[in-house]
C-alpha cells in the first residue's frame, strides 16, 4: 500500500464508524439502565458539601499564559516539518536558515523563561 | 461512481457542514456553543484542504486551530466570561446594517466571481510536504525568518499583556 | 520448504488475505465502488472491535501487574483468573443510570465524551501493524497523529466546562494546560525521526529502520517523546487532573455510567496507539529483531514471528513500562510537571534536533 | 465535477458570514472568532488556487505558493489571536467586562 | 574656475555655519569669519587674474568675452526648470574684488572695533551671512538668484542696523530701511516678474538674447526697467527712498562703512550695470536713473551740508555719491558708475572706518563736540583726510579720476542741468567734507571732559540725536555701556581717564592696531585706485567693455577741480581759518538751514504719509477685514465646525460601528470600481 491521496478516503470512513462506535454505547446504554433523576442526585458534586456560588470563579491567568506560548511555538514547531522532511535535498544554507528560525524561538523561550511566564506559581 | 463522485459528495456534505457551522459560530446564543460550532468549522475546513490535496495544510490547520487557536479561545472565555449565562454572546445593535453590509459583501464577491473564469490544469504534486519545505526554505525565506520574529513578537507581547502584575 | 513459505506468507498476511477472499466474494453480486466499501466497512468494525478488546483486556492487565507490584492479587474471582472482569466492569457502566447535572450545559456535557473518544479511534488509522495492515497510509502519517491526538485537549475543556463544576472546570484547565504543554515537546522529538527518515509517512518510517532502528539513533527523541506522551495521556506520574486531593477527580467528576467508561477507554486507546507510535518511530514497528540483527551480520535468520505479532509484542512491552511507571513511582506537583515540559523536554528536543541536523548533515557530507 | 468555483463561491460564504458576526456580536471574543472564520475563508481560496490553477510564468514558485501563502496566514492569525485575546484578557481585568461597546477609548 | 567662484560664494556659508552649530568662543568666530572671507578673498583674487587673461584672449581675438556660469538644476515648475548657479563676467569679478576686499578689511577692523561686545559671536554670524548674500547676489546669474540674494542682503542689513536692537533707536531704525528697501523690492519684483511673463527666462543672458532680437522692447522694457530700477534705488538709498540710510547709521560703525557705504548700497548700481544691456534697450528708463541719480546727487549733498553727526554727513556724502553712479550709468556710461562704485568702496570704507576709529577713540561722533583729534589720533586722521580728499575729488587721488569720468560722461550726453547738478554736487561735497575734517580734527576739544563714572546697570551714552545725552538702562556686564554707539569696548573707560586724563577730549586716543591698519591699507586704493581709469588709458573700462572709452574733456576736468578747490577753500575759510562766520551763513540762510536740517521734511512727509493716511486706509481696512472678510471666514468656519459637530456623532468610539463603516466602504467601492471599469 502506498502513500495515496485516495487513502484520506478510508479515514474519512474510519471517520464515519468511528463516529458510530463511539455513540454505540450512549444508544445501547439507556436501553438497560435505569433513569430515575432526583435533585440530590443532580447537584452539583463537590465531595457531598453544598454547593457555594457559582461555577464561574475567577481561575488563574497563568493558564492562558501558557496556552499562548503553546501556541506560538505549536506554530514554530509546524513551520519546522517542512523543512525536516526536506532536510535531504537541502544544502547547508537551509541548515543556516533553521538555525536561526530556532535561534529566534529561543529567544522568546528564554524571554518566557526569565520572566518567569513557565512558573506555575 | 468514480473518484470525482466521491469529492463531490465529500465536498457537498462539507460545504454545506461548514455554513452551518460558521452559521452556528455567529447564531448560537452561549458564546461557548459558538466557540465549539469554531472548532467542528476547523475541521471541516481540514477536510476541505484534503479535497484540496493540500494534506499538510489540513494536518496544520488541526494542529494549530483546533489544537490550539481553541484553547486559547476556550480558555479566554473561561478566564473572562459569565459563559453559563445563556445569552453570552448577543448581538450588538447594528446587527441590521451588519447584515445589510455582509450581504451587500456577499453579493459583489459572488457578481465578480459570476464574471470571472479561470484556468484550468492545475496539479498539485504528490510530495507536496518536501516541495513546501524546499520553497520555505528558499525563494519565502524572508517571510519565513519574519514569521518567526512576528511569532516572537507576539508572545513577548502578549506575555507582557496577559500577565497579572 | 516452498510449503514452509506458503504458510509463513499465510500467517504474516492473514488479515489481507481474508479480506482479498470476502471481496471476492462479494464482488460476485455488487459492483465495484460498493465493494469497495463495504469492504473497508467491514475491516474497519473488525479492528475497532479488535481494539475495544484490547483496550480491555489492557485494563484487566494493568490491574493485574500493579496489584503484583503492590504485592496484591488483583481481581481474580470473575472468570479464570479474572479474565472475565473487564466484560462484568463494562456491563456494570453501561447498567449505571446517567446522570447529567441540573446545572450542566447538557449538549456540551453529552458531546465531550464523544468528542474524546472519536480521535482516540481515529490514531489507528495511521498506525502499520504490518506492511499492508494500516487503515490509511498517508503521506503525513506522524503529523496526522498529532493533529488528531490535539483535538482531544477540546473534549477534555469540553467536559470539564459542561459540568458546571468548579473542580471540573478547574481540573479540565489544568489537564488543558498540561496536556498543551507537552504537546510542544512531544512534537520536537518526532521533528528527529522524521528527519532521519525523510518522510511522515508511518510505514515509510519503519521501513527506514530496516538497518537500524531510530532508537540507537535517537535515544533523547524518544525518552523525550515517551515523557511527553505519558503525560498527555495524564497517567502516573502525571495525573494532576485527575489527582484526588487537589480537585475531586478532575474534568470527569461528573460523568458516571456509559459515558465514564468512553472516557476510560479514549484514555486507554490513546496510551496504546502512543505505544504502538513509539514502536513504529523508535522501536522498527513491525520488523523483526531477529531478521534486523540477522542482517547486519549477513545471515538470512527468519523472522520467527508474523509482523503484526512482533508489533503487537513490542507495543504491549512498551505498554508495560507505564505500568511500570504507575507501580514505582509517586505523583509529581504540579509546577514540577509544568517545568519538566519546558525547561527540561523542550531544550532536551531542541538540542536534539539541533544534534541530529547537524549530524545528518555531516553524514551526507561525508557519504557523498 | 467539483471546481475553483465553488471552493471560491463557499469561501465568499464563509466570509460574510464571518463579517457578519465580526460586525453584529457584542463579545468581544466572539468578534475575534467571527475574524477568524474570515482567516479561514481567504485560507480556502489560496489552497484552491494553489490545487486548480496551472503553474503559469506569472508564478515562478509553482503550484505550492497558495499553500505556503496559507501557511504563513495561518501563522499570523494564531500570532493576532494570541495577542488580542491578551489584550482582551487584559481590558477584562480593568474593566470587568468583555463587551466590545464597553472598550470605547477611541472615543474622544 | 566654476569651483572657485563656487568656493568663493560657500566659504561665508560655512562659517555661518561652523558659528551658529558649533558656537564657538567669540574671538574664535571672528577668526573664524575672517579665514572664510580671506578665502573668499584670494580666490576673488584669483578669480580676477583668471578673468583677467580671458579677457585678454577675448580682446585679441577680437570677441566678446565669455562669462563664465555653473549651473546646477533647482526645480521644476511646469515644464519650466529653474536653476541656481554662479556667473562671472569682468563686472562680477571687479564686484568680488570689491566686496571681499572691503569686508576682509571691515572683519579685521571689527575685531578691535567690537572687541568685548556680548554680541560679537552674533555679530560675525551676521557679518558671514551678509557677504554669503552679497556675494551671491553678485555671483547671480539670473534675476530670481539675484533676487533672493537682495533679499538676504536685505535681511542681514536688517539684522546688522538692529544689532543693538535693545536700543530703541536701532530697531526702529533697522525696521525703518528693511520697510522702505522693501518698497523698492517690490517694483523689482513686479519688474522682473514682467520681464519673466514676456520671455518666460529670469536668465541675464537669455532676456539679453531676447532683447537683442527684439522680442523684447518698447514701452514693455521700459516699464520693467523702471520697476526693477525702484529695487535699486531702495537699495542704493536714490530720492526718494533714500531716507532709511542715515538711520541706518545706528548699526555698528564697521557694519556703515561695509554695508550702508561700499558694498550694499552699491547693489542697486550693480543690479542696473549688471542689466545694463536691458537699460540700454530702453532710454526712457536710462533717463529716469540718469534724473534720479543727478537730483539724488545734489540733493543728498545738501543735507550733508549741516549735519553735526559725523556719521550723518558720510551717510548723506554716500547717498550723494550713489547718485553720481546712477548718474553716470543714466547717461550711458557703465564703466564710469562702476569705476565710481570701485573706487568710491575704498575711499568711503576708509572714511567710515576712520570715523568708526574716532567714534571708537573719542565716545562722540557729534562734530560740534569734537575737536582737535589730530593730536590724539594722526593715524586717523591721516587716513580721513586721504579718504576725504579722495571724495573730494582732488588730484590725483581716486576720487578725482573717477568722478571727473561719470561727469565727462554727462557732458557728452548733453544734458546741461545734469551736469550742472553734477559740478554743484562736486563743490559741496569738498566743502561738506573739509567741514567735517576741520571740525573733527582740527581745532580744539569742546566735548565733554571724561566721562563720569556710572552707576552700575546704567550707561551714558552719547546719542546722535539732538538731545544729548541720556541715560539708558538695560544689562551692564563688567560695567561697559550697554550698545550705546561708539562704546564698544569694555572697561574702555577706565583705561583712557588713566593715559589721558585731564588733557582736552581726555580720553580721546588712536585706536588699537587691529583698527588702524585697515585704515591704512584703505588709504591706499584710496589714493591709487584711480589710476586704473586714467582718461586716455583707461584700463578698468576696457576690462569691463573690452574697448577703449572715449577721451576726457579737459573743460570738465578743469571745472570740477576749480569747484572742489573752492569747496574746501570755503570750507577751510568758514571751519579752519574762521575767516567766515559759520554761524553767519547760517543765519543768512536760515530758511534753507532749517529746511536743510529738518532733511527737507521728508522724514516728516513720510512719517504723516505712514501715520495718518496709511494707518487710516489700514483702520478702514481693517475693519472690513475684521468685520466682512473675518466674519465670511468666522461664517465658514462655524459651518464647518456645525457640521463637525454634527459628524462628530458618527465618532462613537465603537470599534464595530467604524468596521461596519469600513466595509460598507469597501462594498460600495468594489461596486462603483465594477460599474465604472465594466468588469
Amino acid at each position: 500500500m502506498q502513500t495515496d491521496w485516495g487513502n484520506w478516503g478510508y479515514v474519512a470512513l474510519f471517520l464515519l464508524i468511528a463516529t458510530g462506535f463511539a455513540f454505540i454505547p450512549l444508544v445501547l446504554s439507556p436501553l438497560i439502565r435505569p433513569r430515575n433523576p432526583n435533585p440530590v442526585k443532580q447537584a452539583t458534586y463537590e465531595c457531598g458539601i453544598e454547593t457555594v456560588g457559582t461555577s464561574w470563579i475567577r481561575y488563574y491567568a497563568g493558564f492562558y499564559v501558557y496556552a499562548l506560548v503553546f501556541v506560538v511555538f505549536d506554530v514554530e514547531t509546524i513551520f519546522l516539518y517542512p523543512w525536516a522532511v526536506a532536510f535531504g535535498l537541502l544544502n547547508w544554507f537551509a541548515l543556516i536558515e533553521m538555525a536561526i528560525f530556532i535561534g529566534i524561538l529561543l529567544v522568546g523561550l528564554v524571554y518566557a523563561w526569565k520572566k518567569q511566564a513557565l512558573r506555575w506559581w | 461512481m468514480n473518484a470525482d463522485s466521491y469529492v463531490a459528495i465529500a465536498f457537498w456534505i462539507l460545504a454545506i457542514g461548514m455554513v452551518l457551522a460558521a452559521y452556528a459560530v455567529v447564531a448560537l446564543p452561549r458564546i461557548i456553543h459558538s466557540a465549539l460550532a469554531l472548532v467542528l468549522f476547523f475541521f471541516q475546513i481540514a477536510g476541505l484542504y484534503v479535497l484540496l490535496r493540500a494534506e499538510f495544510i489540513a494536518a496544520v490547520q488541526v494542529i494549530i486551530y483546533v489544537g490550539a487557536v481553541t484553547v486559547l479561545f476556550l480558555f479566554a472565555i473561561m478566564l473572562t466570561n459569565r459563559s453559563y449565562a445563556p445569552d453570552s454572546n448577543p448581538a450588538n445593535r447594528q446587527w441590521i446594517a451588519a447584515g445589510v453590509v455582509s450581504l451587500g459583501l456577499l453579493g459583489t464577491l459572488l457578481a465578480t466571481l459570476g464574471r470571472q473564469t479561470w484556468p484550468t490544469g492545475g496539479q498539485v504534486p504528490a510530495n507536496a510536504t518536501v516541495l513546501l519545505g524546499q520553497l520555505m526554505l528558499g525563494p519565502f525565506i524572508l517571510p519565513f525568518e519574519i514569521a518567526a520574529i512576528l511569532l516572537l513578537v507576539a508572545m513577548v507581547g502578549a506575555i507582557v499583556i496577559a500577565r497579572e502584575s | 520448504m516452498d510449503a514452509l513459505n506458503a504458510v509463513s506468507n499465510f500467517i504474516s498476511n492473514v488479515l489481507p488475505i481474508l479480506r482479498d477472499l470476502l471481496a471476492g466474494l462479494l464482488n460476485n453480486f455488487l459492483p465495484g465502488w460498493l465493494t469497495e466499501i463495504v469492504m473497508s466497512i467491514v475491516s474497519i468494525s473488525v479492528f475497532l472491535a479488535f481494539a475495544t478488546i484490547v483496550v480491555m483486556s489492557l485494563t484487566l492487565v494493568e490491574r493485574r501487574v500493579i496489584a503484583f507490584m503492590q504485592n496484591r492479587l488483583g481481581p481474580n474471582r470473575v472468570g479464570p483468573q479474572g479474565v472475565l472482569q473487564p466484560v462484568a466492569d463494562v456491563i456494570k457502566l453501561f447498567a449505571k443510570e446517567d446522570i447529567i447535572p441540573a446545572n450542566a450545559d447538557p449538549w456540551v456535557y453529552r458531546l465531550a465524551t464523544t468528542v474524546m473518544v472519536i480521535p482516540a479511534l481515529l490514531i489507528y488509522a495511521v498506525i502499520p501493524w504490518s506492511q499492508n495492515m494500516v487503515i490509511a497510509n498517508l503521506s503525513i502519517g506522524i503529523l496526522y497523529f498529532v493533529a488528531i491526538s490535539s483535538v482531544s485537549v477540546v473534549g477534555l475543556l469540553m467536559a470539564g466546562w459542561g459540568s458546571n463544576n468548579k473542580f471540573a472546570l478547574l481540573g479540565a484547565m489544568r489537564a488543558a494546560a498540561q496536556v498543551i504543554s507537552y504537546e510542544i515537546p512531544l512534537v520536537f522529538s518526532i521533528i528527529g525521526v522524521a528527519m532521519l527518515a525523510g518522510s511522515l509517512s508511518t510505514v515509510d518510517i519503519v521501513n527506514a529502520q530496516r538497518v537500524l532502528w531510530f532508537i540507537v539513533l535517537q535515544p533523547v527523541a524518544f525518552f523525550v517523546f515517551f515523557t511527553a506522551a505519558t503525560a498527555e495521556l495524564n497517567r502516573t506520574p502525571f495525573d494532576l487532573m485527575e489527582a484526588e486531593s487537589e480537585i475531586v477527580a478532575g474534568y470527569h467528576v461528573e460523568y458516571s455510567g456509559v459515558r465514564f467508561a468512553l472516557f476510560f477507554l479514549a484514555e486507554y486507546l490513546n496510551g496504546f496507539a502512543v505505544a504502538a507510535l513509539a514502536t513504529t518511530m523508535f522501536f522498527g514497528g513491525w520488523l523483526s529483531p531477529v531478521e534486523t540483527i540477522g542482517n547486519w551480520f549477513g545471515w538470512n535468520l527468519p523472522p520467527l514471528l508474523p509482523p503484526y505479532a512482533w508489533f503487537f509484542l513490542k507495543t504491549y512491552l512498551l505498554f508495560f513500562i507505564l505500568y511500570w511507571l504507575r507501580g514505582t513511582l509517586p505523583r509529581v506537583r504540579i509546577d514540577q510537571l509544568m517545568g519538566l515540559a519546558w525547561k527540561v523536554l523542550l531544550p532536551l528536543a531542541l538540542a536534539n534536533l539541533a544534534l541530529t541536523s547537524i549530524g545528518l548533515y555531516l553524514y551526507r557530507v561525508i557519504t557523498t | 465535477m467539483i471546481t475553483l468555483q465553488h471552493f471560491l463561491v463557499l469561501s465568499a460564504v464563509i466570509f460574510s458570514i464571518g463579517l457578519y458576526g465580526a460586525l453584529a456580536k457584542r463579545n468581544v471574543v466572539a468578534v475575534l472568532m467571527c475574524i477568524e472564520l474570515m482567516f479561514n475563508a481567504v485560507n480556502i481560496t489560496l489552497v484552491a488556487f494553489a490545487r486548480y490553477l496551472p503553474a503559469t510564468a506569472g508564478n515562478p514558485y509553482g503550484p505550492l505558493t497558495g499553500q505556503v501563502f496559507a501557511l504563513f496566514i495561518i501563522a499570523v492569525a494564531a500570532a493576532e489571536a494570541a495577542v488580542a485575546l491578551a489584550i482582551i484578557l487584559a481590558v477584562y481585568r480593568t474593566r470587568r467586562s468583555v463587551n466590545v461597546e464597553d472598550v470605547n477609548l477611541l472615543q474622544s | 574656475m566654476p569651483s572657485t567662484l563656487w568656493l568663493i560664494l560657500l566659504l561665508p556659508v560655512v562659517s555661518l555655519a561652523l558659528i551658529t552649530l558649533l558656537r564657538p568662543a567669540p574671538r574664535w568666530s571672528g577668526r573664524l569669519t575672517i579665514l572664510a572671507i580671506g578665502g573668499s578673498f584670494v580666490f576673488s583674487v584669483v578669480a580676477f587674474f583668471e578673468m583677467l587673461t580671458r579677457q585678454q584672449a577675448a580682446v585679441a581675438a577680437h570677441q566678446e568675452v565669455e562669462p563664465v556660469v555653473s549651473m546646477v538644476p533647482w526645480f521644476q515648475l511646469g515644464k519650466t526648470s529653474f536653476e541656481v548657479g554662479v556667473l562671472a563676467d569682468p563686472l562680477a569679478a571687479i564686484m568680488l574684488l570689491v566686496v571681499t576686499t572691503v569686508s576682509l578689511l571691515v572683519q579685521v577692523y571689527s575685531q578691535g572695533y567690537m572687541a568685548g561686545d556680548p554680541g560679537y559671536r552674533r555679530y560675525f554670524a551676521f557679518m558671514s551671512l551678509f557677504t554669503f548674500s552679497m556675494l551671491g547676489l553678485v555671483l547671480a546669474p539670473n534675476f530670481l538668484q539675484m533676487f533672493i540674494f537682495w533679499e538676504l542682503v536685505g535681511v542681514s542689513s536688517y539684522l546688522l542696523i538692529g544689532f543693538w536692537y535693545h536700543k530703541p533707536e536701532a530697531a526702529y531704525a533697522a525696521k525703518k530701511a528693511f520697510i522702505t528697501t522693501r518698497l523698492g523690492d517690490l517694483g523689482f519684483l513686479v519688474g522682473i516678474l514682467m520681464l519673466y511673463a514676456y520671455t518666460g527666462t529670469f536668465d541675464f543672458h537669455q532676456l539679453q538674447a531676447a532683447v537683442k532680437v527684439g522680442a523684447l522692447g518698447g514701452a514693455v522694457l521700459s516699464t520693467a526697467m523702471v520697476l526693477v530700477f525702484m529695487g535699486a534705488v531702495g537699495k542704493s538709498a536714490q530720492f526718494p527712498l533714500h531716507v532709511w540710510l542715515p538711520d541706518a547709521m545706528e548699526g555698528p560703525t564697521p557694519v556703515s562703512a561695509l554695508i550702508h557705504a561700499a558694498t550694499m548700497v552699491a547693489a542697486g548700481v550693480y543690479l542696473v550695470a549688471r542689466a545694463f544691456p536691458l537699460f540700454q534697450a530702453a532710454p526712457t528708463a536710462l533717463m529716469v536713473v540718469a534724473v534720479v541719480g543727478g537730483f539724488t546727487a545734489f540733493f543728498a549733498a545738501t543735507m550733508g551740508l549741516v549735519m553735526s553727526d559725523i556719521k550723518r554727513v558720510l551717510a548723506y556724502s554716500t547717498v550723494s555719491q550713489l547718485g553720481y553712479m546712477m548718474l553716470g550709468l543714466g547717461v550711458g556710461a557703465l564703466s564710469a558708475g562702476m569705476f565710481h562704485l570701485f573706487t568710491h568702496a575704498f575711499f568711503k570704507a576708509l572714511l567710515f572706518l576712520a570715523a568708526g576709529s574716532v567714534i571708537h577713540g573719542a565716545m562722540e561722533q557729534d562734530l560740534f563736540k569734537l575737536g582737535g583729534l589730530r593730536r590724539h589720533m594722526p593715524w586717523t586722521a591721516l587716513t580721513f583726510a586721504i579718504g576725504g580728499l579722495s571724495l573730494a575729488g582732488v588730484p590725483p587721488l581716486a576720487g578725482f579720476w573717477s568722478k571727473d569720468e561719470v561727469l565727462t560722461a554727462v557732458y557728452h550726453s548733453g544734458n546741461g542741468l545734469l551736469l550742472a547738478l553734477g559740478l554743484l554736487t562736486a563743490f559741496m561735497t569738498a566743502f561738506y567734507i573739509t567741514r567735517a575734517w576741520l571740525l573733527a580734527f582740527a581745532g580744539e576739544w569742546r566735548g565733554a571732559a571724561a566721562a563720569p563714572p556710572l552707576p552700575p546697570g546704567y550707561a551714558l551714552t552719547p546719542r546722535p540725536s539732538p538731545t544729548g545725552y541720556a541715560l539708558t538702562p538695560g544689562p551692564t556686564p563688567t560695567g561697559r555701556g550697554v550698545g550705546g554707539e561708539g562704546v564698544p569696548a569694555a572697561g574702555s573707560e577706565a583705561g583712557h581717564g588713566g593715559s589721558h586724563g585731564g588733557s582736552p577730549g581726555a580720553h580721546a586716543h588712536e585706536s588699537p592696531a587691529v583698527m588702524v591698519v585697515p585704515l591704512l591699507i584703505l588709504a591706499v586704493p584710496s589714493v591709487v585706485a584711480g589710476f586704473l581709469g586714467l582718461p586716455g588709458a583707461n584700463w578698468f573700462g576696457s576690462f569691463l567693455h573690452g574697448e577703449e572709452e572715449s577721451a576726457a574733456e579737459g573743460i570738465v576736468i578743469a571745472s570740477s577741480v576749480v569747484l572742489a578747490g573752492l569747496g574746501i577753500l570755503l570750507g577751510y575759510l568758514t571751519y579752519g581759518a574762521r575767516a567766515i562766520s559759520a554761524e553767519g551763513l547760517t543765519a543768512a540762510f536760515r530758511p534753507i538751514h532749517a529746511l536743510l536740517v529738518n532733511k527737507y521734511g521728508l522724514d516728516d512727509l513720510y512719517g504723516w504719509l505712514v501715520n495718518r493716511l496709511y494707518v487710516g486706509i489700514s483702520l478702514a481696512l481693517a475693519w472690513f477685514d475684521q468685520r466682512i472678510v473675518d466674519g465670511l471666514v468666522n461664517l465658514v468656519a462655524w459651518l464647518a465646525a456645525q457640521v463637525g459637530r454634527g459628524v462628530t456623532r458618527t465618532a462613537t468610539g465603537q470599534l464595530p460601528n467604524y468596521a461596519l463603516a469600513v466595509f460598507a466602504g469597501v462594498v460600495v467601492i468594489a461596486n462603483v470600481v465594477a460599474v465604472v471599469a465594466g468588469r
